[in-house]
């Protein structure tokens, strides 16, 4: 494809945003500064990047528990997010639902999700919104292999295909549910297959390749805005760290070569590359993008630090509509 | 006035605010009222059998400008799409901090009293009274039917109709035009003076016969229909009580954490009535069974009129 | 294989018997002698006794809302099973059931169903119990085409697969769930195929032929004695009647012309031919069976109506084991 | 005596009756306490992520001889099973008439406090508490987590374990050998004579501060721990509430149709309690929202001292 290079860069771009933003909060976290669980998205950065995009604030996608890197890349602002970690009210939840519910509805950004699964069906709604609509749009669904194993990706899978619903489904195999390996989970480990039952596209791609993401991603979604029905997209990744912190970081549990294998696989690192040896960016260039992405995030952290926590007496605040 | 059924009073409902708005939509593995008839196979979909990814998608095509009606059918057939409802639906909005609305309608089928045994004679309103964030209507006439579910579908929050299945063939009056019945408003449907029955669903009608044989013997029996389970119009419940000093709460649902349970509480926890209250207070429940088949079984599980005249008498001893 | 006649004129008996249950059901339930609901097996029979052919009591199986076929097949009494339907204290659930729950574990039959998609995890904790066991026996799960599109389904397929569970998944896909002909609730209407995605094998068989689905599924059932893992199993087949009947017998909505085509192709009157031509049975030895079974039955109505109603005392009767 | 934190004493419970019987089997995507390295993968099973399919297997393989342990972690994730346990394991033993017993233990972890928002931090015990058919423990000491759990194992009956987040690193004494606590006994953690303070897991604790600190001004607070949630030992909260004349109840659960809710119909619905009570019951339960992430709405969403003492201040006024 015909690409400007700013296009090229922003995904690279983006990538770094995603990755330093996860990496500032779980400096954060350990801080203190922030509360709950953090679900580092470090090392996946490809995969919401190079779907989101082929996308519009038009068309919905749906997040999981590691959705820091999915609100990013569908246009959410990191300053009303990190705001949100922050629990203060001007971030996107007011303070109300933190790392694992953060949304932004106005980008199309229909929530975190905490429940493994549970963002499926939600998706599977707005491409039925989609579709009665009949604008073109399409929604994005991102899930986990773990979430192979839930009831609700079989039960999204079915009824898109029955009734050929402008979705795609994006499984980050990330090789790990939580501690269990790929393998513990399912007896095959090439997830895309499951499409084959269902009479919808099945396609692999490297997840840490954000080109080929992008490229194999934009054939799936096309063929949803056509109104020819579902695909299932399979991208191969790992996370970097552990699966999740709290107060602190716990230890690595995984294979030391495996991960040293996976990290040579960087894809910030390969687009990098990329784009200096297309001549896109040069070397100043890309310390030039990571400069500013540091400063965007000490905007960000500025901003949130000086919102105010919520009002205890807002308690009851945005539990009903008004009907 | 009209006189139509419980079932056609639903099926009017839907009808009508389909007619009304075009974004309202319905989703279920089969219809009354052959709604798809009129409005096409885009808005009335029949799905395979998977509720749950109905449920959330009900909520998401909600949250992406529809106003979805999903029918479970049963409420047997919800637990299996219980994620969707107690960790997404009841907490989307406000864990978002508001950010959009989500006007989607869930409707099932309730009750007992039919032989259909333990799974298919279930009455769990109260597992959703307990989970902050759903609206749930519970109707006792055609009229209340109707107008309940029309404000349902036009409510811009997810709300529960349960719909109890003994009354679908009760035939009642139901006023012509767009009648409408607001959420949260409960209903005396006799006034009394010696004791409050609170009934729910087919047992308002019971409570209301009953009331009726009483007050051959002089016993004045006030009969309220809370009609909205959430939210539960407690104070008419309560001034009620204040008024007759006693009360009986009359339901199909075993009594442990139930609507009966939450209503026995809200009226003893407000000094006032507490203070009115001249007598304990009276919960006609099931059994804490699930119910049987045999017919033998199943009467002695579910509550009758003589356990609710047994009941107001001990209140007045 | 090589066969008696004996078990070749059971697997006929055991057919000719369930189909008689359930006509019989239908009048009971039309003269108002049962309660609740009844969904005939009338046309699907030989799926349950093909398959049950190849089980002990040892093995176990799980039923749905359509359970008559599998108790019967599965070595239940006639007798307590229509006391249940008739709701007596000697029903096999002591008339706390009725048609949709009637059990026996003591033959292995653990249970009708009327959650569509509920006895799969049930079935896959049976299989897991005899894994444990390790002494070959099996789990057998029966479920409809609709129940496919339940979470229920994929989840028991997954981790019986993962962990090589003794089972079989039995998908008795007789091209309806209630109204919804099959094509309305999948793509591919070869349910079999479900079976890859899993890495398990998936087998098809006309579930009108009692013999080939005998054959098919010992190959499957062998398969999971010898520790080998699952298989599902299609059998094609269809139901003769409605859905299911409160008090009235509810209109026809298929095509006649359907219904028709599938009549011709009765497993029963099949089975009949097919053993006459080979000489295993008479004309004559036909007749006999079927008097045998009308009188079965009769005798099963009356243990039925001697057996007394349950006593409302006891409504608290079988609550909870004691500890 | 031995001071263990909560949760070790629940990995003890399940390591000495794992020992002690080799049909119990435990199953779940994750284990505190490293049970497979004694009793390896045969009996401890990683599992994938699949609620429903675990929830149904742990009860087919309790019907076919074993003692599975299905451990669903927190009980937010329990929701995708709940046709198993509303559908199967409650009604499974009544509705086939006791033909088989089903002894199946189901643990998770429940509770708010730890700014986890609205998904996880959840304290639903009352919507298992309305099933009928289910025995349910909660308990809020060490001694009790490992009691009550080791015989939940050894009872022939499905049996959910409620854990407290918030107790799991609070430690206490813990009776050596083989120590269990009975299912459906009361505790009174302490006793007094003007109020009873009936607590729930992680507020028995708070009670038990209340009650101290308030004894310093000569109110005289009665602590009672039901432990147990079914069987409910209701006559031991009664005869409290008959000695005292005043009740509380205290959970982080919100209030409609709550545990709390039940404890109150309960009381009131007995004609001697009711008449030894002198005033309205109190309530002290989370504001009816799902748990906010911010710590200053999580500390307004649930309750606290300060709301403990407002309720029991209330009661004596
Ligand atoms: C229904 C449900 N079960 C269990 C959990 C606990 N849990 C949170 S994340 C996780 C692992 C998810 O793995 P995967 O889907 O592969 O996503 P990843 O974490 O690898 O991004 C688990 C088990 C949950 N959140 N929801
Ligand atoms: C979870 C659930 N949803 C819906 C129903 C209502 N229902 C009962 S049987 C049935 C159709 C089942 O079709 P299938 O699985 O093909 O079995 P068949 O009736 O054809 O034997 C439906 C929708 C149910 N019992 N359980
Ligand atoms: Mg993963
Ligand atoms: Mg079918």
């Amino acid at each position: 494809m015909a690409d400007g290079n700013d296009a090229l860069i922003a995904l690279l771009r983006n990538m770094i945003l995603i990755r330093e933003f996860d990496e500032l909060a779980l400096n954060l976290r350990e801080g203190g500064k922030i509360y709950g669980t953090v679900h580092p998205y470090v090392g996946q950065e490809a995969v919401a990047v190079g779907v989101c995009a082929n996308l519009t604030d038009a068309d919905r996608v749906t997040s999981t528990h590691r959705g820091h890197g999915h609100c990013i890349a569908k246009g959410a602002d990191i300053k009303r997010m990190m705001a949100e970690l922050f629990g203060r009210v001007d971030g996107y939840c007011k303070g109300k639902g933190g790392s694992m519910h953060i949304a932004d509805f106005a980008v199309g950004m229909l929530g975190a999700n905490g429940i493994v699964g549970g963002g499926l069906p939600l998706a599977t709604g707005a491409a039925l919104a989609a579709q009665l609509d009949g604008k073109g749009n399409v929604a994005v669904c991102f899930f986990g292999d773990g979430a192979v194993s839930e009831g609700e990706f079989h039960e999204a899978m079915n009824i898109s295909s029955v009734w050929k619903l402008p979705i795609v489904f994006v499984c980050e195999n990330n090789q790990y549910a939580a501690n269990n390996a790929v393998a513990v989970q399912h007896r095959n480990v090439d997830l895309a297959l499951h499409a084959g039952s269902y009479g919808m596209p099945g396609l692999t791609v490297d997840g840490n390749d954000v080109l080929g993401v992008r490229e194999v991603s934009r054939t799936a979604i096309e063929r949803a805005r056509r109104g020819e029905g579902p695909t299932l997209l399979e991208c191969k990744t790992y996370r970097w760290y552990f699966h999740a912190m709290r107060a602190v970081r716990p230890p690595e549990t995984r294979p030391a070569e495996e991960i040293a294998a996976w990290k040579a696989r960087d894809p910030i690192a390969r687009m990098s590359t990329e784009l200096i040896s297309r001549r896109v960016l040069s070397e100043s260039d890309l310390g030039g993008l990571q400069r500013q992405v540091r400063a965007d995030l000490e905007a960000a952290v500025a901003f949130a630090e000086a919102s105010p926590f919520p009002d205890a007496g807002d308690i009851l605040v945005d539990m009903f509509a008004t009907a | 006035m009209r006189e139509i059924t419980f079932a056609q009073a639903l099926d009017e409902a839907v009808a009508e605010e389909m007619r009304r708005d075009e974004r309202v939509i319905t989703l279920g593995t089969d219809f009354t009222g052959n709604p798809h008839k009129e409005f096409g196979p885009a808005r009335v979909r029949f799905t395979p059998i998977s509720e749950s990814v109905l449920t959330g998608m009900g909520l998401g095509a909600a949250g992406c400008g529809y106003r979805p009606i999903v029918n479970w059918r049963m409420v047997t057939f919800s637990f299996v799409a219980m994620d969707q409802v107690v960790n997404q639906a009841s907490k989307i909005r406000y864990m978002f901090g508001g950010q959009a609305d989500f006007p989607v309608t869930y409707r099932c089928s309730t009750g007992g009293g039919m032989n259909l045994a333990a799974q298919h004679s279930q009455s769990p309103y109260s597992m959703w009274m307990h989970v902050a964030g759903l609206k749930i209507i519970l109707p006792a006439t055609p009229a209340d039917a109707k107008g309940l579910l029309k404000s349902a579908i036009r409510d811009n929050n997810p709300v529960v109709s349960f719909e109890c299945s003994r009354l679908n063939a009760v035939a009642g009056p139901v006023p012509d035009g767009d009648h409408l019945v607001p959420l949260g408003v409960a209903d005396v449907k006799r006034s009394g003076s010696d004791v409050t029955v609170v009934g729910l669903a087919y047992y308002v009608q019971e409570a209301l016969a009953v009331a009726a044989e009483l007050a051959q013997e002089g016993i004045s029996v006030e009969v309220v229909d809370p009609r909205t389970l959430v939210p539960l119009d407690v104070e008419t419940i309560r001034a009620s009580v204040r008024k007759t000093g006693r009360l009986v709460i009359v339901d199909e649902a075993p009594p442990t954490c139930s609507a009966a349970a939450e209503i026995a509480a809200a009226v003893v926890e407000d000094s006032t009535t507490f203070r009115a209250l001249k007598s304990a207070v009276q919960r006609v429940c099931a059994a804490p069974v699930p119910v049987p088949y045999s017919p033998t079984l199943e009467k002695a599980a579910l509550p009758d009129r003589a356990a609710i005249i047994a009941a107001i008498r001990c209140t007045l001893k």
